[in-house]
């Protein structure tokens, strides 16, 4: 089946993150399709390449980019950070922060600015839309 | 692109925290895919469509107009929960009048407003593809 | 003591937890979506009685960008953030409940 | 349909609000702090006529991190993550009352 | 620098979001301050002295263990409703035995735990110069 | 009097960082001493300088850095952002950037991060400490 997830709060402060991620490799194990991550809200926070938890903790940004995020066919699982709600909150890739005339961007290699259309689309593209939120 | 039933439940006062606006602009851009939308306005979320709100105190932006251009985005199926307004002591006058111009009826003006109790509020959520709540 | 209530008591159950510690000398301030429960028929019994012995506060700022100015239990006294300042200021510690 | 609570009742009025909108073919999946409903004292009569019926679902994982496998009413079914994207799959259009 | 009393009020449960964990990490910060220092635990913030919690499921850090450093730290006023423990159908066994060392009763090993009603509770509140809840 | 702040929460998704900046406004404009304002769990992301929010919306970062946070006797008050919570949530200065090998950085000049001890300092130093949060 093909499932996306949306994703409502940023990492650590709220375990949305945490269960979505969970979800999302138990889905691939048993042979789902994962057509989208989306990361609205505060959920864009989870795409931060500057994130640095304790040595002792789980790095979520890491786990998202870089652990399980392969469906069953070896495609990458879309991870899509809403950018209205990125903007707004100090999450820029390259692209939006030399158009805000920002000298730095923070948007983890894995992850895609998009609008929030991408969302609606999973919506449509999807047998499923589970949402994580606070 | 197939049609789909999408709800979006709003469930939050407005200002207090993001997901009133957030989700606004969800519903907004999810006009332009012409499927099928509901809003429905339940507990707290009652509030976001109240008359008379003034943000100049508190020093963030009043959304709460933006509702008015739901009805030229086709968004008319906007649902109130009764028990919710009877709870807070609120009624339907309390609420901004939301309208859409009706093409099948010689562009008439007519109230997307429709308060539901939570028997019917039921019915419609099980009858849609995509629930997202903010 | 000033208790600062900021949620929805139809949300939260912070507003109840503030309620199980008030004493003789406690005032509650209302602020954020917390001013919600400064509506007629919203507050409850025990809120009620600490308004009609004038310790409860709302944030007029607050209660106006949610619209309901016109909703609020007369007992309720309104101060703006210069008013909720003072009460920082009189009311010795503050408890958020957040 | 399926209902994904992860707030405790005790904090939050998502549960009730869940309530309000189950039908007969409703299913409810408790997570995170959610699983806080699963404990035996706590759940509330709506909740445990469902349960009875087998129609209520707590996520293992959830329960074990807040140390209360023990007390988890008898008729709450349990589920691990796979167990979810299961009831995700089977039970159609699924709402979180986030 | 001069003594002050401090309460933290430890009202969420762990897990579902830092608020536990950040609390905690204050409160260990601040003994190192010598101020008078307690912890309440109130609502669901008594599951996050509850015993047995293995987070191995949901792969987040366990850091309930850190609860029996307070002692080491001269932190051993921890109050614990009696009422919120009731409502959940808790008791004092169910929690985790946090203890110190009585350095004025030749380092006798006792416990940190004291439950306590709202009147008490209310009574230890109003007795503090700073109250920092969580 | 002597007053400190604190704020647990991010920008824009909880109101919490507003209310905190229209009271310290108040409070500076009443003749009190903000003696701090100490940055939290996700409040610390209310420090970053790549925030871009819409042309319509009020600039909450560049709000606290720049407008009225000077004290009555011209002193500027003291933005500090806890380094823990911080470098969890991928805000980092450019000392604790090149510390954990990032490649960037993103806390606005105004703000200064250090360690949940000038929390406890602010309770101790201050006649009042106030909690914003979620």
């Amino acid at each position: 089946m093909k499932i996306s997830i949306q994703i409502n709060e940023g990492p650590y402060q709220h375990q949305a993150s945490d269960s979505a991620y969970q979800f999302t490799k138990a889905a691939i194990a048993k042979g789902h399709e994962i057509f989208r991550v989306f990361f609205y809200h505060d959920g864009v926070d989870n795409a931060s390449r500057f994130t640095v938890p304790p040595q002792d903790d789980r790095h979520i940004v890491n786990k998202w980019a870089e652990l399980g995020i392969k469906n069953a066919d070896g495609s990458d699982v879309e991870l899509v950070v809403c950018v209205a709600a990125a903007l707004r909150r100090g999450m820029l890739d390259e692209s939006e922060a030399s158009k805000n005339g920002i000298d730095g961007n923070n948007i983890h290699p894995a992850f895609r600015i998009s609008g929030l259309g991408q969302l609606i689309e999973a919506g449509i593209q999807s047998d499923r839309l589970v949402v994580f939120g606070d | 692109m197939s049609t789909k039933k999408f709800i979006y439940l709003n469930r939050k006062a407005p200002y207090g925290t993001v997901y009133a606006l957030e989700s606004l602009e969800v519903v907004l851009i999810a006009a332009a895919f012409e499927q099928d939308v509901s809003l429905a306005f339940i507990d707290d979320g009652v509030y976001q469509i109240i008359k008379g709100q003034n943000t100049d105190g508190i020093g963030m932006k009043n959304f709460s107009k933006t509702y008015h251009a739901l009805g030229d985005y086709d968004v008319n199926k906007i649902y109130v929960s009764a028990e919710s307004l009877e709870e807070r002591g609120l009624s339907v006058d309390d609420l901004m009048p939301l309208t859409y111009e009706d093409e099948d009826d010689d562009w008439a003006e007519k109230t997307s407003i429709k308060i539901i109790s939570n028997v019917q509020l039921t019915k419609i959520m099980s009858e849609q593809d995509v629930c997202l709540s903010f | 003591m000033l208790h600062i209530v900021n949620k929805s008591s139809f949300e939260r159950n912070s507003l109840k937890s503030c309620l199980n510690t008030i004493d003789d000398t406690s005032i509650i301030l209302l602020i954020e979506d917390g001013v919600i429960s400064a509506a007629n028929n919203v507050n409850s019994y025990m809120l009620a009685d600490l308004a009609a012995d004038s310790r409860v506060f709302a944030l007029q700022e607050d209660i106006d960008a949610r619209g309901i100015s016109s909703k609020v239990a007369d007992n309720i006294k309104l101060v703006d953030y210069a008013g909720f300042v003072d009460l920082v200021v009189e009311q010795g510690t503050a408890v958020s409940w957040v």
